[in-house]
């Protein structure tokens, strides 16, 4: 392929994108009519306001399978996983993460479709070493994991 | 004693070698948002701007006009058209200038984002380039006597130490296995890590949320050396590119990169 | 690596004589930076230290020149005028942690920091430490002697005195850290008190 | 620059899992920019992941989740050549769309 070509064809890429987003921009509005943003807990600014804004305190539970790396390079970018046994704890609904020690605990909250396996990974910005935590409904009751991450200091600069 | 090392070797046996950050980079996979600034790039080359409405397409960045297919790997390199050893990055801005008519005092007056900024055109366009160039040998052009006299430029300015910290290029780059904080330290003077390094720039830098050029690795090295700012294009900028491209030679193309 | 690059270049007789560069260098580097903040151009002059301490590690300063430079920078340490070398390892703690000071976008209102921790493991308790200097976790065991605080005090200060070309700054001759943060950063090290000298564990 | 997904969806036995990377500077509001001055807050707040025309994963998010976010998910069924999207919004009224086929 020359470049000339090339050019065409990611010019022709990005009015697709443009047409593709004209007929989506009323979807997110339709996904989301059944849940509404939990925003109570979103404003809270410490780690038991948050959770009690969730209802009630959470139980650990061994179901709730939370990765998260022991020591983080960057406290910007902190990739974490969450998974539930169902064999040991079905029927989970919503998954809630929450770090700590930063300024708004309640990072994202997550509803799963009926019927599928929980698994959800994503990246964090973690302010400051403290734990994480992984915070599951199933059947209206709220269980947990949580893990601690290191946040290191960069190079030169400190 | 010794049980309580061999306790402590297992709780922690990572943090004793530059393995530290495996878990976490496992975590990370290899999904690079760089990927967008590529595409980005991509589009600005194509693009018709300036008072001549022209995209960049005759852009000759070594290999021919509009030839970007390994272009990267052989900077920075010497150019007839200026008489001088050219970075990719002040390439771009003389075919910004030359083709598409476009005042360079604007086009390099901020080559580099800054913070709360989400990326640059020169950024995107290296990014791209270097995409352009990925799995390709680094071979920086030698053959001209000005692309020599850098490199031996580079190599002088490479162990300068100045300012109050007394830091060189050297004080952080010139021995292997060492690192600052956790962050493993590249040697510069070994081909093979000078290799590693040079070949994946750009990259994305996960702390800035920002795909980073060489030329502006070089701008924050020197702010952490404490001495003034590099001035964009300079030689001594162009220099220390060609003294690393030129240890880093024989390597593999391999930016955009991931890192910290 | 410099010597065989210019062996092969002399060989090819391509090369550009390497005093052309040098007497050009100060100028280039000159031309290729300018003040920014707190960091000015006069920064760039280097010192005869800095000049004879620009050699890559296998091409070591003339001997002579070499005993007359250790002998000069010793001579000029400045001891604590009170006799006094340890301040609050606590504090001291403090200063090894910061990275901050004298770059361009620092507020030199702020007290700089030693970012002891970008080069030498200290405190075991932490894990974020680099090995470009040698660890100096259990420092304190080396006793409180006069020797001993002098020798110390020496090495912050102005560590060629010593160790001529050595890669860390010259805290204290080059004022990167002040009488009383170098005494802190003392008892960060020497105090046996210090999280420097726990067991590590 | 907002809008842009990269996404990937394959089959893994039972389930199909999504992987996608969406540019958004993912701002919170109290970082400073060169000049001292506030960035204002900017980031996706609603996720939503549908295979067809179904929601399998919808999600809220907070200025905690990282620039430039990932998001990996996995569903139950899911056949080769179904239709793939993730869709976002965020607190400043941009919206973003992304569309690929399971492979």
């Amino acid at each position: 392929m020359n470049k000339t070509e090339k050019g065409r064809v990611s010019r022709r890429r990005l009015l697709n994108w443009v047409a593709l987003l004209s007929t989506a921009v009323a979807l997110p509005a339709r996904a989301w009519a059944a849940v509404t943003r939990p925003d109570t807990a979103f404003d809270a600014t410490a780690l038991d306001q948050a959770l009690m804004a969730l209802g009630e305190t959470p139980t650990r539970h061994e179901g709730v399978i939370f990765t998260t790396p022991d020591i983080a390079e960057n406290g910007a970018v902190v990739p974490i996983r969450v998974e539930v046994d169902q064999t040991v704890l079905p029927n989970v609904s919503k998954v809630y993460v929450l770090v700590e020690m930063n300024p708004n605990p309640l990072a994202a909250v997550f509803d799963i479709a009926s019927g599928t396996e929980v698994y959800i990974e994503t990246r964090v910005k973690v302010a400051q070493t403290g734990n994480l935590y992984a915070v599951v409904e199933s059947d209206g009751q709220l269980f947990m994991a949580s893990r601690e991450t290191k946040v290191t200091l960069g190079g030169c600069g400190g | 004693m010794i049980t309580r090392w061999c306790l402590l070797w297992l709780a922690f046996p990572a943090w004793a070698d530059e393995g530290v950050f495996d878990q976490y980079r496992d975590l990370m996979g290899d999904d690079n948002p760089a990927i967008f600034v590529i595409d980005e790039g991509e589009e600005f080359w194509y693009q018709s701007q300036g008072p001549s409405g022209a995209t960049l397409e005759a852009c000759d960045l070594g290999l021919g006009a509009g030839v970007t297919r390994g272009a990267y790997a052989q900077f920075p390199r010497y150019f007839a058209d200026t008489d001088r050893v050219m970075d990719i990055e002040t390439r771009l801005i003389h075919c910004m200038e030359t083709l598409q008519g476009r005042d360079r005092t604007v086009t390099a007056a901020k080559p580099y984002s800054l913070r709360g900024d989400f990326g640059t055109e020169l950024e995107a366009l290296v990014t791209w380039l270097a995409a352009e160039s990925e799995g390709v040998v680094i071979a920086p052009e030698q053959g001209h006597p000005k692309e020599r006299a850098m490199y031996a430029l580079g190599e002088e300015i490479f162990f300068y130490r100045a300012g109050p910290h007394d830091f060189s290029c050297a004080t952080c780059h010139e021995q292997s296995d060492k690192r600052i904080r956790l962050q493993q330290l590249p040697n510069l003077t070994d081909h093979h890590d000078a290799a590693d390094a040079y070949g994946s720039w750009p990259a994305y830098r996960m702390s800035q949320g920002l795909v980073r050029t060489m030329g502006w690795r070089l701008q924050d090295c020197f702010r952490q050396q404490r001495w003034p700012g590099l001035t964009f294009g300079s030689e001594v900028s162009i220099a220390l590119q060609t003294y690393m491209a030129v240890n880093a030679a024989g390597g593999i193309m391999t930016a955009p990169g991931l890192k910290r | 690596m410099k010597t065989t690059l210019w062996k092969m270049t002399l060989l090819l007789g391509i090369g550009i004589a390497p005093t052309a560069v040098s007497e050009d260098l100060a100028a280039v580097i000159q031309a290729s930076f300018s003040d920014r903040g707190q960091a000015t151009l006069l920064r760039l002059e280097q010192d005869p230290l800095q000049q004879h301490c620009s050699q890559p590690r296998d091409q070591p300063v003339d001997d002579e020149i070499a005993m007359a430079l250790r002998q000069q920078r010793l001579d000029a340490v400045v001891f604590p005028a009170d006799g006094d070398f340890l301040g609050d390892w606590q504090r001291g703690a403090t200063v090894a942690a910061s990275g901050r000071g004298l770059q361009f976008n620092d507020d030199p209102s702020i007290a700089n920091g030693g970012n002891c921790y970008a080069c030498h493991q200290l405190a075991p308790s932490e894990v974020a430490y680099g090995t470009l200097g040698p660890s100096l976790t259990q420092y304190g065991l080396r006793g409180q002697s006069d020797a001993m605080l002098r020798y110390t005090w020496t090495k912050l200060w102005d560590t060629h005195a010593f160790n001529l070309c050595s890669h860390m700054p010259r805290f204290g001759a080059q004022k990167i850290l002040d009488e009383q943060q170098l005494k802190d950063v003392m008892a960060f090290l020497l105090d046996p008190n210090s999280s420097v000298n726990q067991p590590t564990e | 620059m907002a809008g842009r997904i990269k996404i990937r969806a394959q089959k893994k036995g039972e389930m199909t899992e999504v992987k996608a990377l969406m540019r958004h500077p993912m701002e919170t509001g109290m970082r400073k920019d060169q000049a001292g001055e506030s960035i204002p807050a900017h980031f996706i707040t609603d996720v939503a992941v549908l295979h067809g025309d179904q929601p399998v994963m919808q999600a809220h998010w907070g200025a905690a989740v990282s620039a430039n976010p990932f998001l990996g998910v996995r569903f139950q069924g899911g056949q080769a050549g179904d239709a793939v999207r993730v869709v976002w919004t965020d607190n400043q009224g941009g919206t973003g769309e992304g569309e690929t086929t399971i492979r």
